[in-house]
């Protein structure tokens, strides 16, 4: 059984090692980085099914901040996820970036860290803290290593983020300071104040009004429509292992926060304001499909699917059922899988022939049969057909979302109109790539060999396992919502 | 020792003061700008002083000492910048010392 | 009993998925001919197993192997399956079509670069499809439902060098994706309604009769879901659009997918949840409305077609239609037959008019052909079984199942619809005759020397001459005096309309009979005399371009649906993203670098004026200092 | 008597101070400023400040004027260099000056206990030792704060006033290379 040392090892494992890099000679930094990366998965893997461990020191005592620590599967789970794609990336990356390699592999190391304290911790101002700072070495990933346009990206990246965390901690200082008034102790410890604010709720206007300062920060990062066009720019201008970051871990970053911190803590005013925010996601769902399909560029087109995919999970979120929420988490899970690998999928075309526009591709099945095979199974992994896991995750929110006491019926069907639209962009995508004839010369193009088998193997297993037999990793996803859903008030259940 | 009120050492203090504040403000070379802080810092030590006296306490005569202090870097820091002024200029007309205009 | 029924159906189901992962992964590496045969065998294997199976259930038996989606509290789906007359009649025909065409595909697919992908999907095909019927929950049949719309769209496009190809796969996956979005919401009304998914359980609750208003109105949005989903798989109005383009595929796939076996998916789902459409018999009307329409629609489209494939495209929308009038009427065991007889000779005329287009190296056009009666003997002899079984002509099995559905048309008294399939029927007959005669008889049109087909080939066309000749016999009625073997076999299960007992009824079917036999040889004569020496001359009317060009339904989806579409997708983008939400923040960003354009001026690099500035603060503060105290 | 010296060393500062801040010429500036530390030291007297009078004169017109008057003979300025250019704005000096003085003034009436004489000092008042005492117990961290701050200006000023042979004459002599 592990002890909350455990904790701290996540913890400082990628700290150490983002340090540890820069000071490492250049010729071995490629392998000692994944090698480490390698060694935290790990580790990692092996705090499967002992969550709920916690871990708590001092801080700043006089104001009541501490570092504590808290692993449930919700939490778990993404690390998981994080530790895992990052090895993909750095494995992707290898002999793809050249350019300051140090740096880039030190950054992801850094944005794992960032992304690991963020996810363990219980605190709102050590959670806000690591908030902001894994917005750094994203920032420096894109505005470095990215695009043509990337001063522009990481700048609109940046700016929206950055604002939308300015209202979070106007939130925070607001719970912080009633909680004070009321008891005259400092903290920001999630629990205490989510238990306080139960048992002596605020005026329901300043709970609103706080809930929606939560939620529109977590809504930037997620992105929510209207909030999401920094997302395209951002992944058109990022690296390959940037965007699979970008699109695996950190838009997961404001559906957690979303279930772990906005609606536990203000369940009324979550209810209050399911109607708006679902069709917010609803059209999120319509619209990040629509504009995907009218896409010449195949990031922004998987971009802009991110949206899409991601106003699902949102609708699950804001429907507020048990079913949804443990759909929403699993479909997390699995966009990240997902796009992810569509993303490393056309990373590795774009290497070989420096474009992304979609016109310019075509008869790659002939080509390239193996790439097209793992494409092909991905999109239709992203499009939901029944058997991967994009379906199971998809299912289970509309399903959910469709017995909510707090969303309309007509949302959810519309949203499953999604449905259709996706397999009408993604099959565009197939199409235009892997089917016709070839749009220019391509035999220059080589297949994927035996390091980027290494790379999508492990993906293409998933997308299966879980669309085949997803009760093991539904069953700890469910331990975590079933616990949110029974501390809340017994009329949202 | 003379018998006055602190209102009329601090009308003086106040006096000197502002014509070296108009002074710092009108005068168009950087030298009769530091000479007229001169004035304004002097103007503050004599109130400094006068308080001393009033609460029959030495720390406004401290305060007077690092007055001084700092009034002494000051002037040799400016001067020093004065005479930089003057190299890259040919002149130490203040109004010309704008490079950091926004 | 339990474990060899657990593995039976197992190995049915499973074989085929390994093999199609074998095959694809083998390529060409393991030649042709062991391919092919393997690719066969794993499907007579399963045959095999189905037929076991239909042997060994009495009347219906669950096979339950692991938790598939998991709820969290409870379970929600298991993989498992359930074996009744419904699902093992429709394996049998999945199952043993399959092996046959399978069979055809070896001679029809030789040489082909894909040959091994070509297998590959085909016996992912046969798993999807076997999932499809026997999966116990909706789920579970949705999996199947999509699986086999993964695999017809993969087969559509399977030569998808050509873009055409590629795009008429594409329609055909996205047109099934609107019925799938019904079938979706009527798994959440279900839900809502039973709060469960599998359908034993369902069926059961709705058996019980214990019913309140709130769920009987749930479940009529899940029917009306459940008809979407049925008309997009099996190509009714308004989602047919498909089927006809789908005829991109190689043949066999033709026979297969959009013949046999997954169009009738459709027809299946309707009557397997048979009690939940009784409860709601404004949605039953709206289904034989379906039916008799399209069946109408499809056959007048059918006459004036000259690809070979287009013909039997229509004509197999045509006749699913009639398939779902059936359904409609309440009749599912007539569907259930006619949907198996026409597997059986839709089967053999796609395979016929495959070899006729083998024989003339991918010559696809009725006008370049003609005259191949000669040439081709065997494909003219088993053809012509399958056009007289569609056409109605007594013994063969097209008649006993049209006629069972036209006795129960005329018995519903609904004018409109029994006038709809008795035309229905003339026409069928009519475009079939005008098939066999433009490519069997007359002179040579311009085609190169045709040749037989290899022994493969032939061989699978002889089979289903023969079940198309003698499937009749499964439903011999009771009323001439057979045993309606099929109607009590599924009348387990489902309940069939009562077309009425004893000498009146005998003497109104030998009438219906008689008139509707001679109606389609009638329709024969026609086209015999019309088209008997045709060259090249073709209709010229307005009227005529209308029915040629299918009635501009493509093209009116595409300028009311896909064009609109697009432009909102453009809208969206250009107006609504960059223009208004981009639009606002840059001009955020452009009033707040305008501003401090602005406060930058007061930053002139004066010091005096700077000290100003300082004056003026220790003003206000002075005053504000004061103004407190 | 001592009402009438003292009423006269404030108007000859206040006078000094004047010229001070309005010869046009930097030197008559740096020269009047030393009669006007004088009087200042003598004001101090007045109010019986010894010590700092004496710091006033040995520090204020002994180092700094002195540092002054030598910086402006180094330069050795004419006219044209010292001033020209555009006028400064008088206007919203006076404006500021008299607003500053009316703010105080109200502040000034305010307070009337502000007129009163001021009590006698107590005996070691202005002496060095009650200066240092309070220096060295309750400044002593100041103290050195001050000292190290004379330390750093001392090397700034060596920093600011150190001719660098690189930045001018060094693009002097790339653009003659590039010529050459």
């Amino acid at each position: 059984m592990l002890t909350s040392n455990y904790l701290l090892l996540l913890l400082l494992i990628p700290f150490v090692s983002a340090l540890l890099i820069p000071v490492l000679g250049t010729r071995v930094v490629n392998a000692v980085s994944m090698a480490i990366a390698g060694l935290y998965f790990l580790v990692v893997l092996m705090g499967w099914n002992s969550w709920n461990l916690s871990f708590s020191a001092d801080w700043y005592e006089p104001l009541g901040l501490k570092y504590s620590l808290y692993l449930d599967s919700y939490s778990y789970l993404l690390i998981l996820l994080s530790s895992f794609l990052t090895i993909l990336c750095l494995l992707y990356s290898w002999k793809v970036v050249e350019a300051k390699q140090k740096a880039y592999h030190s950054l992801f190391h850094l944005l794992q860290a960032t992304v690991v304290a963020c996810l363990l911790s219980e605190d709102l101002v050590f959670f806000y803290v690591f908030w902001e700072a894994m917005l750094i070495p994203m920032y420096f990933i894109i505005g470095v290593w990215g695009g043509p346009r990337r001063l522009y990206a990481t700048m609109k990246f940046f700016l929206f983020t950055f604002s939308g965390s300015i209202l979070m901690l106007i939130g925070l200082i607001c719970l912080y300071v009633f909680f004070y008034q009321q008891t005259g102790v400092w903290t920001a410890s999630f629990e205490v104040l989510r238990e306080h604010f139960q048992s002596h709720p605020l005026p329901f206007y300043i709970e609103q009004l706080i809930f929606m300062s939560f939620v529109v920060s977590f809504a930037i990062k997620v992105p929510l429509f209207p909030f999401h066009t920094w997302l395209p720019d951002a992944h058109v201008e990022a690296p390959t292992a940037g965007s699979v970051i970008l699109a695996g871990v950190l838009l997961k970053m404001g559906t957690y926060g979303l279930m772990r911190f906005a609606i536990p803590m203000f369940p009324a005013a979550a209810a209050s304001f399911a109607t708006p925010l679902s069709v917010l996601s609803v059209v999120g769902i319509i619209l990040g499909a629509v504009v995907a399909w009218r896409q010449s560029d195949i990031k922004k087109l998987i971009a802009y699917s991110s949206v899409s995919h991601l106003g699902f999970v949102t609708l699950g979120i804001f429907a507020l059922t048990e079913t949804s929420w443990n759909g929403a988490f699993l479909q997390m899970i699995n966009h990240g899988i997902t796009t992810g690998a569509l993303f490393l999928l056309i990373g590795f075309i774009y290497d070989q022939k420096h474009s992304r526009d979609i016109e310019r591709f075509g008869g790659l099945a002939k080509q390239l049969p193996r790439f097209s095979l793992i494409f092909i199974i991905m999109s239709l992994s992203s499009v939901g057909l029944p058997g991967t896991n994009g379906f199971i995750g998809e299912f289970m929110i509309l399903l959910g979302s469709f017995q909510s006491e707090v969303v309309s019926k007509l949302w959810v069907v519309l949203a499953s109109t999604g449905v259709i639209l996706s397999a009408i962009y993604t099959l565009h995508l197939v199409q235009k790539l892997c089917f016709g004839k070839p749009a220019e010369d391509n035999s220059f193009m080589k297949d994927i060999g035996w390091k980027e088998y290494l790379l999508y193997t492990p993906l293409v297993v998933l997308v299966f396992v879980i669309g085949l037999y997803p009760k093991w990793i539904i069953a700890p996803i469910h331990e975590t919502t079933s616990a949110i859903f029974n501390l809340m008030p017994n009329g949202m259940r | 020792m003379v018998d006055v009120s602190i209102a009329q050492l601090l009308f003086v203090s106040f006096a000197i003061f502002s014509i070296g504040a108009g002074g710092f403000l009108i005068r168009k070379n950087a030298i009769s700008l530091l000479i007229c802080l001169e004035l304004m810092l002097n103007a503050v030590n004599i109130a400094f002083v006068s308080f001393s006296r009033l609460h029959n306490n030495e720390s406004g005569t401290v305060l007077y000492f690092f007055v001084i202090t700092v009034a002494a870097c000051e002037t040799a820091v400016g001067l020093a910048i004065v005479l930089n002024l003057f190299r890259l200029k040919k002149n130490i007309r203040i109004q010309e010392a704008n490079a950091l205009r926004g | 009993m339990d474990a060899s029924l657990k593995i039976l159906s197992g190995v049915a189901v499973i074989l085929p998925l390994l093999g199609s992962c074998i095959w694809f992964w083998a390529k060409n590496k393991i030649g042709e001919k062991i391919t092919g045969l393997a690719a066969t065998g794993t499907l007579v294997i399963s045959f095999i197993c189905c037929l076991t199976l239909f042997w060994q259930i009495e009347s219906s038996a669950r096979v339950e192997f692991f938790s598939w989606i998991w709820m969290g509290s409870s379970e929600l789906v298991n993989f498992s399956f359930l074996l009744d007359p419904l699902s093992l009649a429709l394996g049998l025909i999945v199952t043993g079509v399959g092996s046959l065409i399978h069979l055809y595909a070896t001679g029809y697919m030789h040489g082909d670069e894909g040959f091994g992908r070509f297998f590959s999907y085909l016996n992912l095909f046969i798993f999807a499809m076997l999932m499809l019927i026997w999966s116990d929950s909706m789920p579970g049949i949705f999996m199947g439902w999509e699986g086999v719309g993964l695999c017809s769209y993969l087969l559509i496009s399977f030569w998808f060098s050509d873009e055409a190809n590629a795009t008429a796969g594409k329609k055909a996956f996205i047109v099934n994706r609107v019925g799938d979005f019904g079938f979706l919401v009527a798994m959440f009304c279900i839900f809502k309604a039973f709060g469960t998914l599998s359908i034993p359980e369902v069926l059961a609750i709705v058996n019980s009769g214990n019913l309140d208003i709130v769920q009987v109105g749930w479940t009529q949005w899940a029917c009306l879901g459940l008809v979407l989903g049925a008309a997009g798989k099996s190509a009714q109005i308004p989602l047919y659009v498909w089927l006809p383009d789908a005829m991109a595929g190689p043949t066999p796939v033709s026979a297969l997918i959009h013949a046999a076996t997954m169009v009738t998916a459709g027809v299946y789902l309707c009557c397997r949840l048979q009690p939940l459409f009784f409860l709601n018999p404004g949605v039953m009307e709206l289904i034989a409305y379906i039916g008799g329409l399209t069946a109408l629609f499809a056959a007048s489209i059918a006459i004036f077609q000259n690809d070979i494939k287009k013909v039997l495209a229509y004509s197999t929308i045509s006749q699913l239609g009639y398939m779902f009038l059936a359904v409609g009427l309440a009749a599912p065991v007539a569907a259930y037959f006619h949907l198996m007889t026409h597997a059986f000779f839709k089967a053999l005329l796609f395979l016929g008019a495959g070899s006729v287009i083998h024989g003339l190296h991918h010559e696809q056009d009725m006008r370049k052909m003609g005259g191949l009666r000669k040439q081709m003997p065997i494909t003219f002899w088993t053809m012509t079984i399958g056009v007289l079984a569609i056409a109605g002509t007594p013994p063969f099995a097209g008649f006993f199942s049209k006629d069972e559905i036209l006795h129960i048309v005329s018995g519903s008294h609904r004018g409109l619809l029994s006038n709809i399939a008795f035309v229905t029927a003339f026409m069928t007959a009519f475009y079939m005759g005008r098939l066999w005669i433009m490519t069997f008889f007359g002179k040579s049109r311009g085609h190169r020397e045709a040749h037989e087909s290899p022994w493969s080939m032939t061989a699978v066309l002889c089979v289903l001459a023969a079940l198309s000749a003698f499937g009749g016999l499964l439903n011999w009625p009771e009323l001439w005096g057979g045993n309606a073997w099929l109607e009590h076999y599924l009348g387990q299960v489902v309940t069939q309309m009562d077309v009425g007992h004893g000498a009146d009824a005998l003497e109104d079917s030998l009438k219906l009979a008689g008139f509707s036999s001679l109606m389609g040889l009638g329709a024969l004569g026609l086209a015999w005399w019309k088209y008997r020496d045709y060259q090249t001359q073709d209709f010229r009317s307005p009227a005529f371009n209308l029915f040629k060009n299918k009635y501009y339904i493509d093209e009116f989806y595409d300028a009311v649906i896909v064009r609109n579409l697009k432009r909102s997708g453009e809208f969206l983008w250009k107006v609504v993203d960059q223009g208004i939400l981009d639009g606002t923040l840059n001009g955020l960003a452009y009033q707040a670098k305008k501003t401090s354009e602005r406060f930058r001026r007061l930053q002139n690099g004066l010091l005096q004026g700077y000290a100003l500035w300082i004056w003026l603060g220790v003003l206000i503060l002075m005053i504000s200092a004061w103004s407190v105290r | 008597m001592m009402e009438f010296a003292f009423y006269l060393v404030a108007g000859l500062m206040l006078l000094s101070a004047g010229l001070v801040a309005f010869r046009p010429k930097p030197i008559e500036s740096a020269l009047w400023l030393i009669l006007h530390f004088f009087l200042t030291s003598t004001l101090y007297v007045f109010i019986g400040a010894d010590f700092v009078a004496v710091v006033q004169l040995l520090v204020y017109a002994g180092a700094i004027v002195v540092l002054i008057t030598f910086v402006i003979l180094l330069l050795n300025l004419n006219p044209q260099e010292i001033s020209g250019g555009e006028s400064i704005r008088w206007t919203s000096t006076v404006l500021f000056l008299c607003s500053l003085g009316a703010v105080l003034f109200c502040l000034h009436i305010s307070t009337p206990s502000l007129l009163e004489k001021m009590p006698a000092p107590g005996s070691s008042f202005g002496s060095i030792e009650a200066f240092s005492r309070t220096m060295i117990q309750n400044y002593s961290w100041s103290f050195e704060v001050a000292g190290f701050l004379l330390l750093l200006a001392l090397i700034g000023v060596g920093l600011l006033a150190y001719r660098r042979p690189s930045t001018r004459d060094h693009s002097n002599i790339e653009n003659k290379s590039e010529a050459a």
